[in-house]
């Protein structure tokens, strides 16, 4: 029981890092699934964690109700980004969500009286494990109904052919546009729960490195089903983690060609629904072929 | 006004390292569609491997010059074939190619840690052109003409490639479609190969030249080249590497300008700012060509 | 069919021009396709016959000239706009959604007739349920009207490409529309399955609906053909019924090239 | 058994009530064995070069006190180290990770300031003192659980700047400054106070940021200013590379830097242009004359085969510092005895700067020397031309 509660505590702080970066994944899952390529979820990230972690220092309010104004925060920005940006072509809305991060870092960096500039802010609250599970448990049973209600079949469309979707009645801007409102949610609240995790942000919090830990973890979890982002930023969390108890010295090289050998076996993410239905075919030839039934 | 013109020369010089590496990169993402993160890598690389040609090896630095190119370019092929190739032959389009990128990245960062023992390191003084040339009342660095004369010749050179050659146009038909340019009998294998080479040659070119010029050899020097190269490509536009020349000048320049009359603080924020009017307001940059159509 | 209602076109095209970059597609071509009835549109290849199709359903807006649909013009249109209108079509080479099951590719055909709002829908209200049920059954009963039902739970791109050809027909008729344009429908198919379509088409006209169908296989356009329009070159050679357009010395002539080819179309007749 | 130590316990606290700490003299001393510490190592990332340094300081700390038996007879203390590569959720991560294990009774951190802003809540939370060797943003330390060693800036560039101003009586100077932290901007202040108290001109102010590398255009504009001197208040890489370019674009002038320009590596990479700039400095292997400073230098070259700098000594003091607190509890130490054991202790007996305070659980370094490196690559006591 000791060792138990110890191994709780020695790893709970991962698990709780875990859900928030499942957070980000699924922010960024939410454009990704109509194929759009973004990292603005780190922008989305840094407005959510500075309105939280002002709001509740100078407003005094509650964490849900931070929670809830950084989901506010994030959907703005996110259809302020989606207004400007989706009229790019994919490979160039790539590239401006990217250059839209560095530019947030400098506003950050300039903005001291509501960010505390390059000296940080501390976050004088936390989260606990619990209410942290309850808003992972959340954000995931919006994405199971969006999956699973007309906006996730659209969104898939869209994903895999915009024209046909289009050809058929479905707007592409409309979904695409609507990915954004959700992943600027998500991501606020993702930024929220990471301020109230770390207590402290600053301009370094939300840079590159999150981008592309998030981008990482999603499709590393893989990015056609909602619950990929979730196993990904728990992979991606725990490798670390994992790779420091068994290669010390060269943990991060570890991890990069762990991460590297994934993708290049699994180029669909770990969770990957589409495999299923084309093993099941395989199996459906093979009993075809030997005349049984299936 | 003679500090105004050394000034002026200053950002032409720090911009044309920018632009220099920033052909690279957008070579690799406009001919084979893909956002490299591990681009940066290869001018860190190529700078310590030059850095160790001078210093353990006791050559000259035209060969450390040489030696930091061909690594950065075998570097790039390195990876074209390790973590592209499989993603390739499975169509498994842009976003694969920047999960392996970005293992690559973390791999090859992290490894240069090491080959440097964490430190920043610098070409001793003596090992390359480091002294004054006086041009009237102007003093001007050696390294930094070479520098400037370095990325006019490549962007000369590769516009040229590009444009003018049988090479050049099969790079840019399997920019537009690799299946297509298979079809046409251009061998896409071969040219994907030659285009990796070519830009993490550049990119060490870049790596190497930088590495002198600002005293930091080291695992960092790639991730600064890339923000400010990827600025360039994106404002000059990344098909065209004479946008690419000309904007990563313009933002050195602008940096040097900016730092010196308004405020070092508020430097990287003209920068971007002028990246984000170009996406809003001509997202294909400079010298970017009119959209294709695609149904 | 009224008089009437023939005398006024469903569709029509007048000095349609498309030009990409300096090459010109579609050289000012005119023609109308007559509600309730099915057209064939023919032509050798790269005559820009495909390019019509992406015109009319908004993937490529012209350059001059005017489309017409139903009286209302659709040059400036987006294509999801044009198929709120009731225009609906399906692709030369296939173009299903990877990693769909067939029940699935033809919901997604349904969105706009699927009667709920996509907000009701992510709530999971109970109308909003039985308006999924709805459209589930419709899907199955297109599904069995091309002859897929059994396989509605299958990835689609597991499926033969003539089993794919006809759940791109069945998406292209979930939202019930009124014009559906077929580009090559029979393309890799064999005869009896070409045959096949050729019925599916005659009952939907039978049911209402106008189609246009791009084809290559001139039995198929003289046997179940109303009316077509021949194109060369993005220009408009004939247009008809099918026996006079064929006959037509210009169309032997540009269409099947020499006399000896010309044979080869009674071959194909 | 059990009881007994527990007894002790209790008189550890009753002593500690009544008992002036640190003196190392206390009676009791606690029960034998191994005390483990959890070192957050930077060794990878940004700031790996410095990180190793630290690390290799408290290295050499943990050696000299076993092979001593310092803390006494029996009792052995041992880090424990775990990598956060300046990331820092990977160093709470690392810290939760010491809180879980019982037998890390201390933990230090942390060179940057915003990692070690994150990581103070932790341990204040979980109880376990925390000190930090390296972050210097002032008011950090949070008694009793939460302290540093790390000396702030502020008298040693006061000092120097008297010194200069004594000395090579400028009349004008440019400040080179970084835009982009603070503690510099502080210290460009403090210097530039003293300067034009004693009537020295400001020529200019160029600032630059950290992420810096190259310097030729803001030398350049500090050349154009044309001043007697040029004072350096930077961090690490672009204090280097703006010196560099200074000389390589043909100052001749004076410069002056902070100790930021100590460590070997800085010197070995820049070489020559480095030598004759006076900085100030808390602690020089070579220079620092006390027995504890040659000790350390000596066993710091031993091992690993270069003098230690100005980091070492900081790594190398913050376990000193941590066994010093051990030393004056008795029986077996827990993590609370320890954080009130350290917020007790007045100055850190076993240090290489000649004496140092402890101020509300921060070190207050009085001293500083001015140093420059010589043209052999040694740092030397300042010598005004």
């Amino acid at each position: 029981m000791e060792t138990l509660l110890d191994l709780w505590a020695a790893y709970g702080s991962t698990i709780a890092f875990a859900m928030v970066n499942a957070l980000f994944a699924l922010s960024t899952y939410a454009v990704l699934s109509t194929g759009v390529l973004s990292f603005t979820t780190v922008v989305f990230a840094a407005v959510g964690g500075f309105l939280a972690a002002q709001s509740v220092a100078h407003l005094g309010i509650g964490l849900w109700p931070a929670f809830a104004l950084a989901g506010i925060g994030g959907a703005v920005a996110g259809s302020v980004v989606a207004a400007a940006f989706l009229k790019l072509d994919s490979h160039w809305m790539a590239l401006a969500s990217l250059a839209l991060v560095l530019i947030t870092r400098v506003t950050v960096l300039n903005t001291p009286l509501l960010t505390g500039g390059v000296n940080g802010l501390v976050v004088p609250m936390s989260v606990p494990m619990g209410d942290l599970v309850i808003l992972l448990a959340l954000v995931a049973a919006v994405f199971w109904r969006l999956h699973r209600s007309w906006y996730g079949l659209a969104a898939r469309a869209v994903r895999e052919d915009a024209a046909v979707a289009s050809t058929m009645g479905i707007p592409p801007r409309g979904i695409q546009f609507t990915a954004f409102v959700i992943s600027g949610a998500v991501g606020g609240i993702g930024g929220a729960a990471l301020a109230f995790t770390l207590q402290f942000i600053s301009p370094e919090t939300y840079f590159i490195g999150m981008a592309f830990t998030m981008i990482a973890s999603t499709v590393l979890g893989g990015s056609f089903h909602w619950f990929g982002p979730i196993v990904g930023a728990a992979v991606f969390t725990a490798l670390p983690v994992t790779m420091q108890s068994v290669l010390p010295a060269i943990e991060d090289v570890a991890k990069g060609v762990v991460l590297l050998v994934i993708m290049i076996f699994l180029p669909r993410g770990l969770v990957d629904p589409r495999a299923v239905g084309l093993r099941r075919a395989a199996r459906r030839r093979v009993s075809a072929e030997e005349g049984t039934d299936v | 006004m003679i500090l105004f013109l050394e000034q002026a020369l200053n950002g032409w010089a720090l911009g044309s390292l920018y632009a220099l590496f920033g052909i690279g990169f957008g070579l690799v993402f406009s001919t084979l569609g893909i956002l490299n993160a591990a681009h940066g890598t290869y001018a860190s690389w190529a700078a310590i491997v030059g850095y160790y040609v001078v210093e353990r090896a006791g050559l000259p630095f035209p060969v450390a010059v040489g030696v930091g190119v061909a690594a950065g370019g075998l570097l790039a092929l390195a990876v074209d074939q390790i973590a592209f190739q499989p993603l390739r032959s499975r169509k498994a389009g842009m976003l694969g190619a920047l999960i392996t990128s970005i293992a690559f990245w973390i791999i090859l960062d992290s490894l240069a840690g090491f080959a440097t023992e964490q430190q920043s390191l610098a070409f001793p003084a003596a090992s390359f052109p480091s002294g004054m040339i006086d041009i009237g009342p102007m003093k001007v660095g050696q390294l930094q003409l070479i520098i400037i004369a370095v990325l006019i010749v490549c962007t000369i050179g590769i516009h040229l490639l590009i444009q003018k050659t049988r090479l050049g146009t099969a790079m840019r038909a399997v920019g537009w479609n690799e299946v297509a340019a298979a079809l046409g009998g251009v061998n896409a294998r071969m040219v994907i190969l030659l285009t990796a080479f070519l830009a993490g040659a550049t990119s060490g070119l870049a790596g190497v030249l930088a590495g002198a010029a600002t005293s930091n050899v080291s695992f960092t020097l790639g991730e600064g080249l890339m923000l400010k190269g990827f600025a360039a490509v994106v404002v000059g536009g990344y098909d065209d590497v004479r946008g690419t020349a000309i904007a990563g000048i313009l933002l050195g320049i602008i940096e040097v300008f900016v730092a010196q009359y308004v405020s070092t603080a508020l430097r990287d924020g003209f920068t971007y700012s002028l990246l984000l009017i170009f996406l809003v307001a001509r997202p294909r940059g400079l010298f970017g060509s009119a959209g294709f159509v695609r149904a | 069919m009224s008089d009437a209602a023939l005398s006024r076109p469903l569709l029509e095209l007048d000095t349609v021009v498309k030009t990409f970059g300096g090459v010109t597609a579609v050289g000012g071509l005119s023609t109308r396709v007559t509600r309730g009835s099915v057209h064939g549109l023919i032509g050798p290849n790269g005559a820009g016959k495909t390019t019509l199709i992406n015109l009319i359903t908004g993937l490529f807006h012209p350059t001059s000239g005017a489309i017409r649909f139903e009286g209302r013009s659709l040059e400036a249109m987006q294509p999801q706009a044009i198929a709120t209108l009731g225009i609906t079509r399906t692709y030369q080479n296939v173009r299903l959604f990877s990693g769909m099951t067939v029940l699935e590719q033809v919901m997604t055909g349904c969105w706009l007739t699927r009667e709920v709002g996509v907000f009701a829908s992510f709530l999971g209200l109970p109308s909003a349920r039985a308006a999924w049920v709805r459209t589930r059954e419709h899907a199955l009963s297109l599904l069995a009207r091309v002859s897929m039902d059994h396989r509605a739970d299958e990835l689609a791109e597991t499926l033969s490409y003539g089993e794919q050809r006809r759940i791109e027909i069945a998406r292209a008729l979930g939202s019930r529309p009124k014009l559906l344009l077929l580009d090559e429908p029979t393309a890799g198919m064999n005869h009896q399955e070409a045959t096949a379509i050729g019925r599916l088409v005659h009952e939907l006209r039978d049911a209402g609906l106008t189609i246009l169908m791009v084809e290559h296989n001139m039995g198929l356009v003289t046997e179940f053909c109303d009316d077509c329009t021949v194109v060369n070159f993005g220009r408009l050679l004939a247009t008809g019924d099918p026996a006079t357009c064929l006959a037509d010395p210009d169309v032997q002539e540009a269409y099947f090239g020499r006399k000896t080819d010309a044979e080869r179309i009674q071959a194909l007749r | 058994m059990i009881d007994r130590n527990k007894l002790a316990g209790m008189g550890a606290g009753l002593l500690a009530a009544t008992v002036m700490f640190g003196a190392g003299t206390a009676g009791a001393q606690p029960a034998a064995g191994e005390y483990v510490f959890g070192f957050v190592t930077e060794t990878t990332g940004p700031l790996a070069a410095a990180g190793v340094s630290y690390h290799r300081g408290a290295q050499v700390a943990v050696e000299e006190i076993n092979a001593s038996k310092w803390i006494g007879s029996g009792v052995t203390v041992k880090l424990s180290e775990k990598e956060s590569g300046s990331d820092a959720a990977r160093a709470v991560q690392a810290m939760t990770q010491f809180v879980a294990d019982r037998n890390v009774l201390a933990v230090t951190c942390c060179i940057l300031s915003p990692v070690a802003g994150a990581m103070r809540p932790v341990a204040a939370n979980a109880k376990i003192p925390l000190v930090f060797y390296g972050a210097t943003l002032p008011g950090l330390p949070q008694p009793p659980y939460v302290s540093s060693v790390v000396a702030l800036p502020g008298p040693q560039e006061v000092k120097m700047t008297q010194l200069i101003v004594d000395k090579m009586k400028p009349k004008s100077v440019a400040y080179f400054v970084n835009a982009d932290n603070e503690g510099f901007q502080n210290r460009f202040k403090a210097a530039q106070k003293v300067m034009e108290g004693a009537g020295v001109k400001t020529a200019g102010v160029v600032s630059i940021l950290s992420a810096d590398t190259d310097f030729t255009a803001p030398a350049t504009q500090a050349m154009g200013m044309n001043p007697d001197l040029i004072m350096v208040w930077t961090t690490q890489t672009p204090a280097a590379g703006i010196i560099a370019a200074l000389r390589n674009r043909g100052y001749a002038g004076a410069i002056t830097a902070s100790d930021v320009i100590a460590p070997n590596a800085v010197f070995k990479k820049i070489g020559e242009p480095l030598a004759g700039v006076p900085f100030p400095i808390a602690f020089a292997a070579g220079v620092s004359s006390s027995p504890e400073a040659k000790a350390f230098a000596d066993a710091f070259q031993k091992k690993f085969g270069e003098l230690p700098d100005t980091y070492a000594a900081q790594g190398y003091t913050s376990v000193w510092y941590m066994s010093q607190g051990l030393k004056s509890l008795s029986g077996k130490a827990n993590r609370e005895a320890l954080a009130t054991a350290l917020a007790k202790v007045g100055s850190i007996e076993h240090n290489v700067y000649g004496g140092l305070p402890m101020v509300a659980g921060q070190a207050d370094v009085q001293k500083a020397l001015v140093v420059n490196w010589s043209k052999d690559g040694k740092v030397v006591a300042w010598e005004p031309k």
